[in-house]
């Protein structure tokens, strides 16, 4: 494939590789083809048969998304050939005869490939004299998704769509002939988070999203690119606005990233308008009431009572929540250690007890995985992370990767993802907190029949006798442990290494996975839940780790970011979330930025946030913890203010302010400032100066280091809790930032408790039987879900589903939450 | 000379007081429009009492001043304003804006918008003068079957 | 299998499928390097049960090959000899293609129709016979042709083609068609197309 | 002179038994499998190529050719027999199957070694169910004889055939169609390139050839290429099965060599028209696929150059007769309303196009035509013809063309007549 070929279209001469499609050549020339079925990132299927050009030497025309080119083919398109030109009037004047040309108040009306080839090229009238096809419209396939059969030219993208890249097969061409249409089955509709696309690749306004619905003509949008951040993905999209608010999300394209596809959480959850918990000016607590008070009066009075903390030394607390942008990250990694002085800093929600740190600042400093190299890899090892709940995008790459390229993919964990169904794709289940030991056994096989080369240290660690009792605690056979090791060492240095957030989680599982990616020269991707993630980490939102990835203890690391910053560190790392909240009633001040421990901590937090003597939350909503707060700082949203955004490759994306900013709301660099001010400290005022700074701050880079790997901890068994709990928030879910988007949680996967037919058996527990969940903070009772893709002896519940919320479960204190399950 | 030119000017005074005159007595009289004159807008129904207005909005994307805003909304089996599926939900035309060129009901698909002989737009404050959908439905009265259009 | 809120005449529940019929499935799954190239002939046997692709056994076959429901009914829905609604004993099949109908299929299709009182497409009450209409079975030597479960009788005048459904319908013994076997009720020859043989190759005798 | 058949596919047909694999092993069956089978595989699709073997399935594709594009060196590698005949007016697939099932089993088996394929499927006309019936029992004879299985004459050649019925679709007899199917999916054509000889069937090279085809293979290979070439023309060689059938005495099959002038089968061999009447038109090969000739064209020479040369295409080899007192309108009108009704819906032009056309010719059967519709059908058939993703667009047409052209009188009666003046 990689031999050149010459072709010339319209006359006009280009060399493309030899296979290459001519519609796509042409596009190379700018030579526009009309087209309905074609599409760059879908198998040729030539039906719509509306791209025809003249091949010379060919009787008849050729259709250009279906034809290779060859050396020295000379194409004609419509521009020069009058038979290209009759072709595609013919096959438009057939689209039309059954089509109900109802464009005033069809959704696409304005932006529909079919009208304007109509309006350029077609019939002024029709001389079909018959009867049209009638269908009843429109039909509901989905609670997002409408489709109007009447309107379809039956060009199967959106059915190519489902099988080809989302894999959710529930549409499908039925019938045939002329009464062929696209259908979801009665009682099996549409439900997949990557719904939205197929109304976007839709080239006529068969397919609609009920969020859109009749909600403005394409053509009095404000379109302005911009990047999600409701995960770390990083997809581009275009966030189109009508009088000041959101109308929709699209795709936007970028091949490099999310290609051209987004998932239906970044698509329809903006909120329908105003939502009544949304924070737009700023609160003071008065009388154990919140009250609406000035901007002045609440930086005031933040100033004065952190002012005085500072002054008499009582710690501060400083927790963020992964939803700022880069530089708001950076304003408060800043503020927090330059201004309050405090190394209490943290962003994440989980329990880690900071044997991560080694490995995000060798991580933050040297080159990762990103999708490319995943598409390309011949093996990706996934651990603790489910991409299509988590990063939905990263999903589809993994699964075009296994599907179209024949990559191979291993996970290890308690349960496995919707990618094991793929081809090529294996399932290591393990106890819940084993991961280190399936990982160790395989670096132990690399090391030591495999030869692999790694320093004395490694070696020595891999000898521990901890590993082995891991091991024989994972309930992982030798078989597939061999096999993932094969295939690592037949990939060596091309093999991709994945790690969700979630493996930190697991103790000792992150330290090992990053060795091993280092032993290999394996490239190794850390993936986040969410959006601001990355940013917030690189920023220093962490207790041991400064801007860039500098570790607090590292004297020199210290000294470059007090130059910058005019202003001395702390020199000691500080207090991980938990640690944080577990001692907030001896905090001077609790600040919340984007962070909701009364959610993610459940209980816990929520005692904690009460217990703190000060707090003050910067918020876009009223949440479980900012309801609880002293003062609320109203922050702008996502779509509200410009930023950059780094997804999980490390990736930096600058977008801009897409809608008006709701009520009195500053973007959260802007209260910091104002509040630094209020403190009598200097602090940038303008985004460009952070930015600066930022780029003063960035390291080069390095090479990956390994990291000294810890003796893992055995997982103590709980006689009266026999049970693992396996738990993470699915992909929709009653989080904050998804409520109020309407039809899209209709799609949400109602709630189960799932567990391996096998313990449910040893329970007497039937399907859809009620379970009762009970660990030591609390219990709940949801219906049965049996899968076989789960380790024995855990259930999974997943964290936040409306009714049904582990969170309520999970022990902060402990890697893996015990519980004790029976029939309720 | 003098007196020569002010007898002229009063010939002239003279000859007007024997004229009819121009001034007629608006309000109390009104005299007919050109059959395409382009007054004040109307929407129109169908027989059976169905807007025609469908809300495609295009009248609002052919209006050089901005005047429409539409919003649209789907027809019901509960609430059906319009036949089909779409219906205007609300429709404003703002008479500080317009500028009665008539683009609006040229570009409406259902001649559901067209424009009476109406012409006196005059009020005390702008919110009077931004007209909602209830005025325009009203406005029937003012030409005959359907306006000019 | 329409689309949903599209029409959906009422059909019908079915029980689930046979155990015996759920092996014979897997049998022929096992046949062919890719078990779904079987989905067809598992129809067959959905239809030999049920008289037409249930949705029962749409779900079942959905489940065996590991494909969507919508996956299934889109092949159900394309192939005319997989019916939506149930299929009477016998099914007659009128061919109405030139050669047939310069021979006398209209004339054919009408005594059909007064004497069952159902036009294509429809079964009598009684669900002895289903009529329809079909494109060329390629017996234009025997025009005109008319299939009864898929057996031609050829050259059939209305008179002869009255007798032979009201033996049908009667459950009288009918004679076999020149080419071919004494036509079997729906089970049997669903189960035959499914590819399970099921009776003697030569059986009722026809012309060897 | 009473013109005779020429009797080579059709020889075993007056034999009693003729299905049996006794009647066929006694009468030289699975001969030209033993030789074949001692012969290498390129040798064998030599013999093919040199006897300019043609497909018989409509295309005439050269046969050897099309085993020769397989690359044997990575197996698997398939056979399929497309026996999913469904073209109106043909009926001679069904026949072979029914008299002579074990002349085609040899056929895949020959077939099969030259390209080296360890299995092979018989596509089979799910509306065929006696043909069927007597092709599973011939495979089970062929097993019990060990002309089939493992090992096959002792050479060490393993083979099975597996029988797969259709379920109603004529489009499922375009090749890449028919593997869609066969794969358990709805048949509609794939994309070529790849070709099935590069991915066919399960993603791997495959041959699919007609039932007439395959039954040729043992003939060439027990009596040579030569011999082969001695009937028929030098582009169509061989004998062909022409099933002549409508208005004529005797309608059936017949074999003769191609090149034989259609007078000889209409008025020798089937006997001519009935009832004394006058030959009005007839389709010279595939009864709707290819556009209709009038009794002006009764001496042209069945081949598949001569029949081209005079305006239409053999095709199938399907001949329908129609008497001076038959419609061509009306036959046509059904012919279009098949081709609507069969249209697998996949691209615009056929799904559209056939649609449309049918309303159209529908319209002008019922005396509700209007003159410009004659034009506006041409227009339309010429915007399917040539356009459509497979062959079935161009079949449909014919009937088009057919009217517009070759009976434009007798449309225009309908229209004037505000009705049909034929009886018939």
């Amino acid at each position: 494939m990689s031999a050149e070929v010459t072709v010339t279209i319209d006359g006009r001469e280009i060399a493309v590789p030899a296979g290459t499609l001519v519609i796509r050549a042409a596009e190379m020339l700018d030579i526009y083809i009309p087209r309905f079925c074609d599409h760059p990132a879908l198998a040729p299927h030539g039906a719509c048969r509306q791209c025809m050009v003249e091949v010379e030497g060919q009787r008849k025309p050729l259709t250009a998304c279906t034809t290779p080119v060859t050396q020295g083919m000379a194409v004609r398109t419509q521009h020069t050939s009058e038979m290209a030109r009759e072709a595609q009037r013919g096959v438009l004047e057939m689209l039309l005869i059954n089509h109900p040309l109802d464009c005033p108040v069809c959704d696409k009306g304005g932006e529909c490939p079919l009208q304007d080839q109509t309006l350029a090229f077609g019939p002024g009238a029709s001389r079909f004299a018959g009867e049209k096809r009638r269908y009843p419209k429109p039909v509901r396939i989905s609670p997002l998704i409408l489709l109007d059969r009447e309107r379809c030219v039956l060009c199967a993208r959106c059915t190519r769509f489902s099988s080809e890249i989302s894999g959710d097969r529930f549409i499908a061409l039925f019938e045939r002939g002329a009464l062929q249409q696209v259908a979801a089955y009665e009682d099996e509709p549409y439900e997949s988070p990557f719904s939205g696309n197929i109304v976007q690749i839709c080239p006529v306004g068969a397919l609609t999203a009920e969020p859109f619905r009749f909600r403005a003509r394409p053509f009095d949008l404000t379109s302005t690119p911009s990047v999600c951040t409701l995960c770390a993905s990083g997809c581009r999209t275009i966030v189109q606005t009508r009088r000041g608010e959101v109308a929709r999300i699209l795709a936007s394209e970028d091949p490099e990233v999310n290609e051209e596809w987004i998932c239906d959480k970044g698509r329809f959850s903006f909120p329908r308008a105003q939502r009544p918990d949304r924070a737009t000016e700023p609160l003071v607590r008065k009388d154990g009431e919140l009250v609406a008070v000035s901007w002045a009066e609440a930086a005031a009075l933040v100033a004065e009572r952190v002012g005085s903390a500072r002054e008499r030394g009582a710690p501060i607390g400083v927790l963020s929540g992964g939803r700022l942008a880069d530089e708001d990250a950076y304003a408060l990694s800043r503020f927090a250690r330059g201004v309050l002085g405090t190394a209490d800093v943290d962003s994440r929600s989980w329990t880690a007890d900071g044997e991560e740190d080694a490995v995000f600042a060798s991580m933050l400093g040297s080159p990762g995985a990103t999708y490319s190299d995943i598409e390309v890899s011949p093996l990706v090892l996934l651990l603790g992370c489910d991409p299509r709940e988590e990063s939905p995008i990263l999903h589809l790459r993994l699964r075009k990767a296994l599907n179209r390229r024949g990559s191979a993919l291993f996970e290890v964990g308690p349960r496995a993802t919707a990618l094991a169904r793929e081809p090529g794709a294996r399932s290591i289940l393990c106890s819940p907190g084993t991961e280190a030991g399936v990982l160790l056994s395989v670096a132990w096989l690399l090391v030591n029949p495999f030869g692999l080369p790694v320093d004395d240290a490694t070696k020595e660690g891999l000898s521990s006798p901890g590993r082995a009792a891991l091991r024989d605690a994972s309930g992982v056979a030798d078989e597939p442990v061999l096999a993932l090791a094969e295939a690592l060492r037949a990939a060596g240095g091309r093999a991709v290494i994945l790690a969700g957030e979630r493996l930190s989680r697991s103790p000792g599982a992150l330290a090992v996975a990053w060795n091993l990616a280092c032993a290999l020269g394996a490239r190794f991707g850390h993936v986040p839940r969410r959006g601001g993630f990355r940013g917030e980490l690189w920023a220093g939102l962490h207790p041991r780790l400064l801007p860039g990835g500098r570790r607090v203890e590292d004297p020199a690391a210290r000294a470059e970011v007090e130059r910058v910053w005019g202003a001395s560190l702390p020199p000691v790392a500080g207090r991980c979330a938990r640690a944080i909240l577990s001692e907030a009633g001896s905090l001077g001040a609790l600040f919340l930025v984007g962070a909701d421990p009364a959610s993610d901590f459940a209980g816990f937090g929520a005692s904690a946030v009460e217990a703190a003597p000060f707090v003050v939350a910067q918020d876009l909503f009223l949440t479980e913890s900012s309801r609880r707060a002293d003062v609320v700082l109203p922050a702008r949203g996502p779509a509200e203010r410009a930023g950059t955004s780094t997804d999980w490759e490390g990736r930096a994306a600058e977008f801009e302010a897409a809608v008006a900013p709701a009520g009195l709301s500053l973007a959260d660099r802007d209260i910091l400032a104002m509040l630094s001010g209020a403190l009598g400290e200097a602090f940038p005022t303008r985004t460009r100066d952070l930015r600066a700074e930022m780029r003063v701050l960035e390291r080069s880079p390095q090479a990956p280091a390994a990291v000294g790997a810890p003796t893992p901890a055995l997982p103590e068994p709980d006689g009266l809790r026999p049970f693992s709990l396996v738990t993470y928030p699915l992909l929709l879910d009653a989080g904050t930032m998804l409520a109020g988007s309407g039809a899209l949680l209709e799609i949400a996967r109602r709630a189960c408790v799932e567990m391996h037919p096998g313990d449910a058996a040893a329970l007497g527990v039937s399907p859809g039987d009620p379970v009762r969940v009970a660990s030591a903070m609390g219990e709940i009772v949801g219906p049965a879900r049996l899968s076989a893709g789960l380790a024995r002896g855990s259930v999974f519940v997943p964290a936040n589903q409306e009714g049904l919320r582990a969170l309520a479960l999970v022990d902060p204190f402990a890697p893996v939450t015990a519980v004790r399950v029976e029939r309720a | 000379m003098a007196v020569v030119d002010i007898a002229r000017s009063l010939l002239v005074t003279a000859k007007h007081m024997f004229r009819r005159p121009v001034t007629f007595q608006f309000p109390e009289e009104k005299k007919p429009f050109a059959a395409r004159y382009h007054g004040r807008h109307r929407l129109n129904r169908y027989a059976d009492g169905l807007e025609k207005c469908i809300g495609c909005e295009l009248c609002a994307w052919a209006c050089p001043a901005d005047a429409i805003q539409v919003v649209a909304a789907e027809n019901t089996p509960a609430a059906r304003f319009s036949p089909g599926e779409r219906y205007a939900a609300d429709y404003q035309i703002n008479y500080l804006r317009c500028i009665f060129c008539g683009l609006c009901i040229e570009a409406c698909p259902t001649r559901a918008l067209t424009m009476t002989h109406e012409f006196d737009v005059e009020d005390d404050s702008r919110e009077k003068l931004i007209v909602g959908k209830d005025r325009l439905l009203a406005m029937e009265k003012a030409l005959g079957e359907e306006g000019a259009g | 299998m329409s689309a949903p809120g599209g029409p959906s005449p009422r059909r019908p529940a079915f029980a689930p499928l046979a155990e015996e019929t759920r092996a014979a499935m897997r049998r022929l799954m096992a046949r062919y390097p890719n078990p779904r190239s079987a989905l067809m002939s598992m129809l067959y046997l959905v239809q030999a049960e049920h008289g037409c692709v249930s949705e029962a056994g749409i779900e079942e076959v959905a489940g065996m090959l590991d494909l969507t429901k919508a996956e299934v009914a889109s092949v159900a829905t394309f192939y005319t000899m997989l019916k939506r609604e149930p299929l009477g004993r016998y099914l007659v099949s009128v061919c109405t293609q030139p050669p047939c109908a310069l021979a006398g299929a209209g004339s054919l299709r009408r005594a059909l129709e007064e004497e069952l009182g159902v036009g294509f497409g429809q079964t009598t009450p009684d669900g002895a016979i289903t009529l329809e209409e079909v494109e060329c079975v390629c017996v234009c030597d025997g025009a005109p042709a008319v299939q009864v479960n898929y057996e031609s009788y050829e050259h059939l005048t209305p008179e002869a083609a009255v007798e032979l459904v009201r033996k049908l319908r009667s459950g009288g013994a009918v004679p076999p068609p020149v080419h071919g076997s004494v036509p079997v009720p729906r089970e049997a020859i669903h189960r035959e197309l499914a590819g399970l043989g099921g009776h003697d190759p030569d059986r009722g005798g026809g012309e060897s | 002179m009473k013109a005779a058949q020429t009797r080579v596919l059709t020889a075993r047909w007056g034999d009693r038994g003729s299905h049996t694999i006794a009647a066929s092993l006694a009468s030289g069956g699975y001969e030209a499998l033993r030789k074949a089978l001692a012969t290498p595989p390129a040798a064998v699709t030599e013999m093919v190529k040199v006897a300019g073997l043609r497909g018989r399935g409509g295309a005439g594709f050269p046969t050897g050719v099309k085993w020769g594009f397989i690359k044997r060196d990575e197996p698997p590698t398939y056979l399929v027999c497309n026996a999913d005949e469904g073209e109106p007016g043909t009926f001679k697939d069904r026949e072979l199957m029914e008299r002579d099932p074990h002349q085609l089993i040899e056929g895949m088996v020959i077939a099969s070694w030259a390209i080296g394929a360890a299995e092979s499927y018989v596509y089979c006309r799910g509306e065929f169910a006696f043909a069927a019936r007597r092709v599973e029992r011939a495979i089970s004879e062929a097993y019990e004889r060990g002309t089939l299985g493992r090992n096959i004459f002792g050479s060490g050649f393993d083979h099975d055939v597996i029988l797969h019925r259709g379920a109603g679709a004529y489009i499922c007899g375009e090749e890449t169609a028919l593997l869609e199917s066969l794969e358990g999916r709805r048949g509609q054509p794939r994309v070529r390139p790849p070709f099935p000889a590069q991915e066919g069937l399960y993603a791997r090279p495959t041959v699919i050839n007609n039932v007439e085809t395959i039954s040729c293979v043992p003939h060439i290979v027990a009596n040579g290429p030569e011999w082969f070439r001695k009937f028929g023309t030098e582009k169509s060689p061989g004998t062909k099965i022409f099933s002549v059938s409508g208005d004529v005495e005797r309608p059936g099959n017949y074999e003769v060599p191609f090149g034989t002038p259609a007078r000889v089968l209409i008025e020798e061999l089937a006997g001519g028209i009935t009832g004394g009447r006058k030959l009005k038109a007839y389709t010279p090969g595939g009864a709707s696929s290819t556009p209709v000739f009038g009794a002006s064209k009764l001496d042209v020479n069945m081949d598949w150059e001569s029949v081209q040369a005079a305006g239409s295409l053999l095709g199938t080899g399907a001949m329908m007769v129609f008497a001076d007192d038959a419609c061509v309108v009306r036959a046509m009108e059904r012919f279009m309303r098949f081709y609507a009704r069969e249209s697998c819906g996949k691209c615009t032009p056929c799904r559209e196009g056939t649609y449309w056309l049918a309303q159209i010719m529908r319209r002008l059967e019922a005396g509700q035509g209007r003159d410009e519709d004659l034009d506006l059908m041409m227009d339309v058939q010429a915007n399917i013809g040539g356009r459509s993703f497979c062959a079935l667009g161009d079949f449909a047409t014919a009937p088009v063309i057919s009217v517009a052209k070759e009976f434009v009188d007798e449309a225009r009666l309908h229209i004037r007549n505000k009705g049909c003046p034929f009886e018939r």
